[in-house]
């Protein structure tokens, strides 16, 4: 298997899906040449042609609503948000047309919209936005999160294959920070299938995304200093929920610790956590607790980031109390 | 073509104030001799066309009268969002286009509808959102889509399809097929973030996309006005660089020329083109409301550029039909119309599971 | 004491503070001489004048945008969503411009966002949203929700004296549903104290807007019923959000059942299960219930909405269930 | 004034592919003689504003130079914008406001900052997100507001400040105070939706707002033939019904008498104005950013027109000053520029108990 970063895996997922389909093409700004800001689609242009690796004008609106256009008409386009921050500027075509379409003309609208979320590399408060719990809340809008370059890669195709809209943070830290083992070819992680990233028996870490390296770091700390057995789920997409993977690693463990990197509240822990407290309230024997970023802004400087955001130390802490509980 | 002005009523500046003004501004500076230019014959249309495009602007005045009439009696169901004055303009702009081409419609399109062979039992049924209707009692009036007659109808979120009519595009030309879409807007909806955005696409990216913008003085309660300060709202179509062209939205031979011309130019790979449609919108925003706003003399104004008593002059000069032809025709579908409204009206509404179904897609 | 309709209320708010405070200043489409679709603003532009109530282009960025400017040059101006649903064409302006200016600054943004939202009135997937979760999201936004005529008027006062953004959803099914005695002249309601609607010993609905109705029908029919003494906790705003009144309400009852008209992933409900999951945990005799709708678009046939939103029937059902856990 | 055209420098049309048709519109078509025009004096500035003028464009050269220095040590922090090739621009709009007046700058506007006076201590603070700095380091660049000096710096999302401006205005309006509002906008940020709204709320509202649309041919890597296409981008004012003009963005004479002429029309009630300032951005979106994508004849075109040498010539040439004081000068600032520079960066970050302040203000 060779091995690829996180960033690599998308893009090996992108290209394999065009080469593979005819209907999927890719629009956004500064994809084509350039490869986007984060040159994911670099060479793109080169093998597949300025009609299907299309620069746009910088017109977040036009570039969604052209993508839902272009799926009605049958194809699968992948849109780039060079920041996924900016996807508030296209947000109604988002949450009014694209998540609307199925139920009420039941046609599918086969997009994807991807693009670098999340903190901690002093993005500032205008490119490190997590808000992947806003289209949680949107019905007809699924939500992807991958973790690992494995998971990037097949979480991509699937949402390409994908006959809805789909949203999918990638976590601009994790883009070069991993480098892993990620199957050749044609490689799908379906949608709504949480993954253990770590088995254990003590307490259980529901999380996601960057989070998941946080909580496993917390986990090996963990079991070092004091051989607690740390179990964590990254349930990967957030619509479709793995409920039942996440009920049974609690009814398992007892304890629960929901993490996300976005801010504590309204965040998606929240719906986690409400549902284990309805479904899993007989198996639980200690407070769910939740770990997240404080409610603010993404501050700039490294001294507020680090604050603010969720770190290692938080997590550990939050777990022990839980096992001591 | 390029931004040329075929016809322009209307004069607006920047005022931002006072119904003295509006009225200046919704009436053309000649008005005092008010003599309304009767229609001539254009360019493209042949008899055959007129008939056929005077019969669809009868339908979609008596559909309008119907809908008026089941509003009345208490039996309407969503908004009743009159179409008088818009006669010409949508019907002349759909009958622009060929099969293959794509229609988004709005509000007050009703007669492209019709020109699209949509069958006002399927359009009843949706509009008053019955069983078996085309959104299954998801969504009511003119939003369903038909993408057998190549029709996807808007959202409630004014502008939001313009950009969708440009993607549909993008892919028809990915797919290799001739294809022209054809997308209407409003005076106050072309103030929205995704007019711009859409044109601009459009027209950097070549694309055979003709937006009418349908300027009929009022946005809701906003006169023009308060909504923008050009002098004419095609005058944009120069900031894109595409075609812009601006006409008496009451002439459905003026309208007709004018969106043949662009859409043979578009799609000859000619880029998009921005057609205003000049008119009125007779009644209120939808029929709840008595747009007492609208100063007496504009309706009147108005009320004698009406867009089919205005064509039937020229059909019956043109002796494509005579008097009594049209007055037994306009009976013929207002009886038929009436029949089909009163059996729909009747249906039950959805089996209520259709609302916990198609969320997502397989 | 007058007795005012939800709507009259706000409007009387509205009124009193233009005329108490020279900054106050209303913008929107078609709020001058129409007086807004719903007609709050009905008079206004007569008593105030044109250039204190302004009709705009149907520009909703520009209309909040406009708005976050007039608040930094030091006026306290008054936004109204024709429908809340078009807040997703301005989003941006919320969520980055708005959202953050206070942290960034340290300026003040004192503006108010209001307009009708929610569904129950055949208002179809376009008029019927209730969007208060994203903004609840959003760190920088407060977030008020009034479910009765008096807090409609004193909220409205508080969140126009407020010195940040604050977005008001008011359900447009309440705006002439109920009719009750409301304070004369100034009245504020501040903006983080929950309401006890009922007090009970049973069980806790912890809840806000339409659903308190909703809530209260099924309490008193259980209380006829079978005698069952359910407490009514309306939070009105979600953000500040009163816990200590909500923690307190579930440590006394022991049960609580979370409701909102929102749909249910990702709703506000999530939250609030989630802080008492954690911090009521050694109090609770029952699982955490949720009601919410059904996550779907709100759809249009009454037959379709009315099973889609949850109902009297619904929530009975949950208290029921909570009662004989 | 209405539309008209001062200068055209670039002339693009609706091509959507490849680099010679970009070097095409990004060059001049008398590119093959390629004599650069002298700077002439204008009408608006006298020989003591141009020394100050000057002077701002060198501290504006000086600046980058000095940042980049900083970034090429590995000691920078954030986003590096060059201001190379729109020094004019910058500095000769910013220096046509009154005290009173409003700037809401971009990232390309140092210059603006400069010659409304602030520091450059403070804004290095702020830029390196330092302790003590105006945003106390939640953000940094030039994103802060400093209401005393009347700047309010952009978010990062293109075009989002155009309506605060606006509303900046409406409230002026309201307190009786005389204000001018100026902002600025990419080629590429002038395809965004916030743009047209709030272009078009100042039009209908008439407020003083002057938008500058700095097209220096770029938007990152992408160009103008893929951005949009109409001639000029100052076409646009047509369709919002203000006053609209394209200058040589590299001429400060020029970009100043027509944001004297704008200002003075806008303060006396004449409404908005979008000024279209045309020039070359001389480096990478930001510094890691090697702009290979720019073809080497149009950075050698542009370089032949750099702001600073062009009016160096014309301020030599009108005895200003002599060749001497300015390389005198040049020295002078630069090396105030780096020991301020060389200060901040040792400074440490602010606390981190600042990140949970002023989510919400009292
Ligand atoms: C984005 C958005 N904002 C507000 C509304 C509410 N609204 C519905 S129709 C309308 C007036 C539309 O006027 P115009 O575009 O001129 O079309 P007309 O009804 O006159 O044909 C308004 C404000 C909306 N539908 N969408
Ligand atoms: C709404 C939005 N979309 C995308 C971006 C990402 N982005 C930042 S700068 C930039 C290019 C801007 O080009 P232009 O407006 O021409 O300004 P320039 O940098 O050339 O001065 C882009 C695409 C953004 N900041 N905002
Ligand atoms: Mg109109
Ligand atoms: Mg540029």
């Amino acid at each position: 298997m060779p091995t690829m970063t996180y960033l690599e895996a998308i893009s090996d997922a992108l290209r394999t899906e065009m080469h593979r389909d005819e209907s999927v093409f890719i629009l956004g700004e500064d994809v084509a040449g350039f490869g986007g800001a984060f040159r994911i689609t670099k060479g793109f242009v080169e093998d597949f042609g300025k009609r299907r690796v299309i620069n746009t004008p910088i017109s977040e609106t036009a570039i969604i609503g052209a993508a839902i256009g272009a799926a009605l008409n049958g194809m699968r386009p992948v849109v780039e948000m060079q920041f996924m921050d900016f996807v508030t500027n296209g947000f109604n075509q988002l949450a009014n047309v694209a998540a609307t379409t199925a139920y009420r003309w039941g046609i599918p609208v086969p997009m994807l919209v991807r693009g670098p979320a999340g903190g901690g590399v002093g993005g500032g408060p205008f490119h490190s936005r997590n808000s992947e719990a806003w289209f949680a809340h949107t019905p007809g809008i699924k939500v992807v999160c991958p973790s690992s370059a494995a998971d990037a890669k097949g979480l991509t195709t699937a949402a390409i294959r994908d006959n809805n809209p789909v949203v999918m943070f990638e976590h601009k830290g994790l883009y070069r920070k991993i480098r892993e083992d990620v199957p050749e070819g044609e490689y799908m992680v379906p949608l709504g299938e949480a993954r253990t990233v770590r088995s254990g028996n003590d307490a259980s870490v529901i999380t996601y995304g960057s989070m998941v390296f946080t909580a496993r770091e917390a986990a090996e700390k963990l079991a070092q200093e004091e051989g607690a057995d740390i179990e964590i789920i990254d349930i990967r997409t957030l619509v479709p929920f793995d409920e039942e993977a996440v009920l049974a690693s609690v009814r398992k463990t007892g304890r629960a610790l929901v993490a996300h990197e976005a801010t504590l509240t309204g965040g998606f822990a929240g719906e986690i956590a409400a549902r284990l407290a309805d479904k899993c309230f007989e198996f639980l024997d200690a407070p769910i607790r939740r770990v997240a970023a404080f409610d603010s802004p993404t501050p700039f400087a490294p001294t507020l980031e680090r604050a603010v955001l969720p770190s290692v130390d938080v997590v550990t802490k939050a777990l022990r109390e839980l096992l001591e509980y | 073509m390029h931004n040329s002005v075929q016809t322009t009523i209307m004069s607006s500046s920047q005022q931002t104030t006072a119904t003295s003004q509006d009225i200046e501004n919704s009436i053309d500076s000649r008005a005092e001799t008010d003599i309304v230019p009767p229609i001539e014959a254009g360019a493209h249309l042949d008899d055959d066309d007129r008939r056929r495009v005077f019969d669809f602007m009868l339908q979609t005045r008596e559909f309008d009268l119907a809908m008026l009439r089941l509003y009345r009696q208490g039996r309407a169901f969503g908004g009743v969002y009159s179409q008088m004055g818009n006669e010409a303009t949508a019907v002349a702009t759909a009958y622009a286009l060929q099969e293959q081409d794509v229609l988004f419609p709005m509000h007050r399109d009703i007669g492209a509808h019709f020109v699209r062979g949509q069958s006002l039992h399927a359009l009843m049924l949706n509009h008053l959102a019955r069983k078996g209707s085309m959104m299954r009692g998801t969504d009511g009036t003119g939003h369903y889509a038909d993408p057998d007659k190549r029709i996807y109808g808007n959202i409630s979120h004014l502008g939001a399809m313009i950009p969708v009519a440009a993607g549909f595009l993008m892919a028809s030309r990915l797919k290799g097929e001739d294809c022209v879409a054809m997308t209407y807007i409003g005076d106050g909806g072309s103030q929205i973030g995704d007019f711009h955005e859409a044109m601009n696409l459009a027209a950097v990216q070549n694309l055979p996309l003709i937006v009418i913008i349908e300027n009929n003085q009022y946005a809701y309660s906003t006169p023009n006005s308060e909504s923008f300060a050009c002098e004419r709202l095609s005058d944009r179509a120069l900031g894109y660089g595409c075609h812009g062209v601006t006409v008496d939205g009451t002439n459905p031979e003026a309208v007709y020329d004018a969106c043949f011309e662009a859409i043979r130019n578009a799609r000859g790979g000619g880029g998009p083109a921005l057609i205003e449609t000049v008119s009125m919108r007779m009644r209120g925003h939808a029929e709840h409301d008595d747009f007492s706003y609208v100063p007496r003399e504009v309706i009147e104004y108005w009320g004698r550029r009406d867009p089919v008593d205005r064509y039937e002059k020229l059909v019956l000069e043109r002796k494509i039909m005579t008097a009594d032809e049209i007055a037994a025709r306009r009976k013929e579908i207002s009886s038929q119309m009436n029949a089909v409204i009163d059996e729909v009206v009747e249906l039950p509404f959805p089996d209520a599971e259709e609302g916990f179904k198609n969320i997502f897609m397989d």
